[in-house]
């Protein structure tokens, strides 16, 4: 099964209980994947309020997911 | 440049950079913690960044703005971790030859950085729990809450 | 406030008038002598004010920022004498809850500023005698030349 | 003959040679003084591109002089 790496930041770090874990997982894309987690941890933010980002690049939730990939969800941004 | 802070922003070092013989406007925007945010009592920021992905994206915005107006150079620092009121959490800096490009794409940069940066805030009140701005608000509401990552809504500035 | 120096501006006391805990938003205009204007190689510029007169103008401009927009604080200065390339001429800082308002308010101070203030420059070129902007060309050209004291034309920033 | 004080600025003031001054003159306005001025000292500047304050107070051209007035004609300004 593909590992995948995933960072958590502000109120999913929180509810995560972590910043940054390394799974293996057979799911097709972030969308499934965020769904896992979601079951998982209780993530309260819907995933219709996230980004991702793969490898530091922001990519459609239906984006397959390849071994050794970073994934980052990101919730509504509040910089400045 | 754009360069992140977990300490306070010096901005010696980024008005250094804006400095030319052939500027004659700068226009410097400082985003400050404020005591108040949408009419609850604040008392601490804490700020949290995906940093690599905050650079990347800032240093698009900054060329951005290199390319649309006629300026001399631009320079942005956003602050992490634990602020005190009248603390800067965002600093953007631009100099030009005239000031109408300097407070264009100083103004274009500051919505930007605020829309596109992966940055997020938790506001620490006086009289109820911290939150995460945005965050909460999704997460108990999504039926009445529509602001998809929208700039504006609980932004602080 | 409104201040004029006859020494480089300092803007430590300016920026203290500004302080806030409820505003969220600095802007910052300044305006620096720059190396060129309309073409010519610049060295100096000298600014002589009518100062009483100057000094009412610009707390009416104040006033009427101040009136506009939902600021905090709104401060500026204005320099006398000879500067060398790179000296603040002029410098106008805004504090307000929020952005738009301080960006707003700095822009309309600093073009009404320098529309109505009763303040002249004299441009000292590398390559032709120095000459007082504007009024030249009224004096040599006016049959062509008809800004009307318009802010733009021959301006620096 | 009322007594009036002018003060000059900038062009004005290098063709006048001095900043200030108090004359006595019959003149009716402002624009009447200019043109007085204007003869005397050779100002360049055409009295369509000045304003004038008295005591102050930006002013028509028309404006009837007083004893005691102080009386600025403004070339166009350039601050900033």
């Amino acid at each position: 099964m593909p590992e995948i790496t995933i960072k958590y930041f502000a109120a999913l770090r929180e509810q995560a209980g972590c910043s940054e874990e390394r799974r293996q997982t057979a799911v097709a894309s972030a969308a499934e994947l965020y769904r896992e987690l979601q079951a998982e941890y209780g993530l309260s933010l819907d995933i219709q309020h996230l980004k991702v980002a793969i490898n530091n690049q922001y990519c459609p939730l239906t984006q397959p997911l390849q071994n050794g990939d970073t994934v980052v969800f990101i919730p509504p941004v509040a910089g400045g | 440049m754009f360069k992140m802070f977990a300490e306070p922003i010096q901005d010696g070092p980024l008005r250094a950079r804006l400095q030319s013989a052939r500027a004659g406007a700068l226009v410097v925007f400082e985003g400050w913690v404020r005591n108040h945010n949408e009419g609850f009592a604040v008392e601490a920021l804490e700020y949290e960044a995906f940093a690599e992905m905050a650079l990347l994206e800032a240093e698009k915005i900054l060329a951005e703005a290199r390319e649309r107006w006629a300026i001399e150079a631009i320079v942005g620092a956003h602050r992490t971790g634990l602020l005190q009121i009248g603390e800067i959490a965002v600093w953007v800096g631009v100099s030009a030859a005239h000031r109408g490009e300097a407070f264009a794409a100083c103004q274009y940069a500051m919505d930007e950085i605020k829309r596109r940066l992966p940055i997020w805030k938790k506001e620490h009140y006086r009289d109820r729990p911290a939150e995460w701005v945005n965050c909460q608000h999704c997460a108990t509401a999504p039926a009445h809450h529509t602001h998809h990552h929208s700039a504006t809504d609980g932004a602080r500035v």
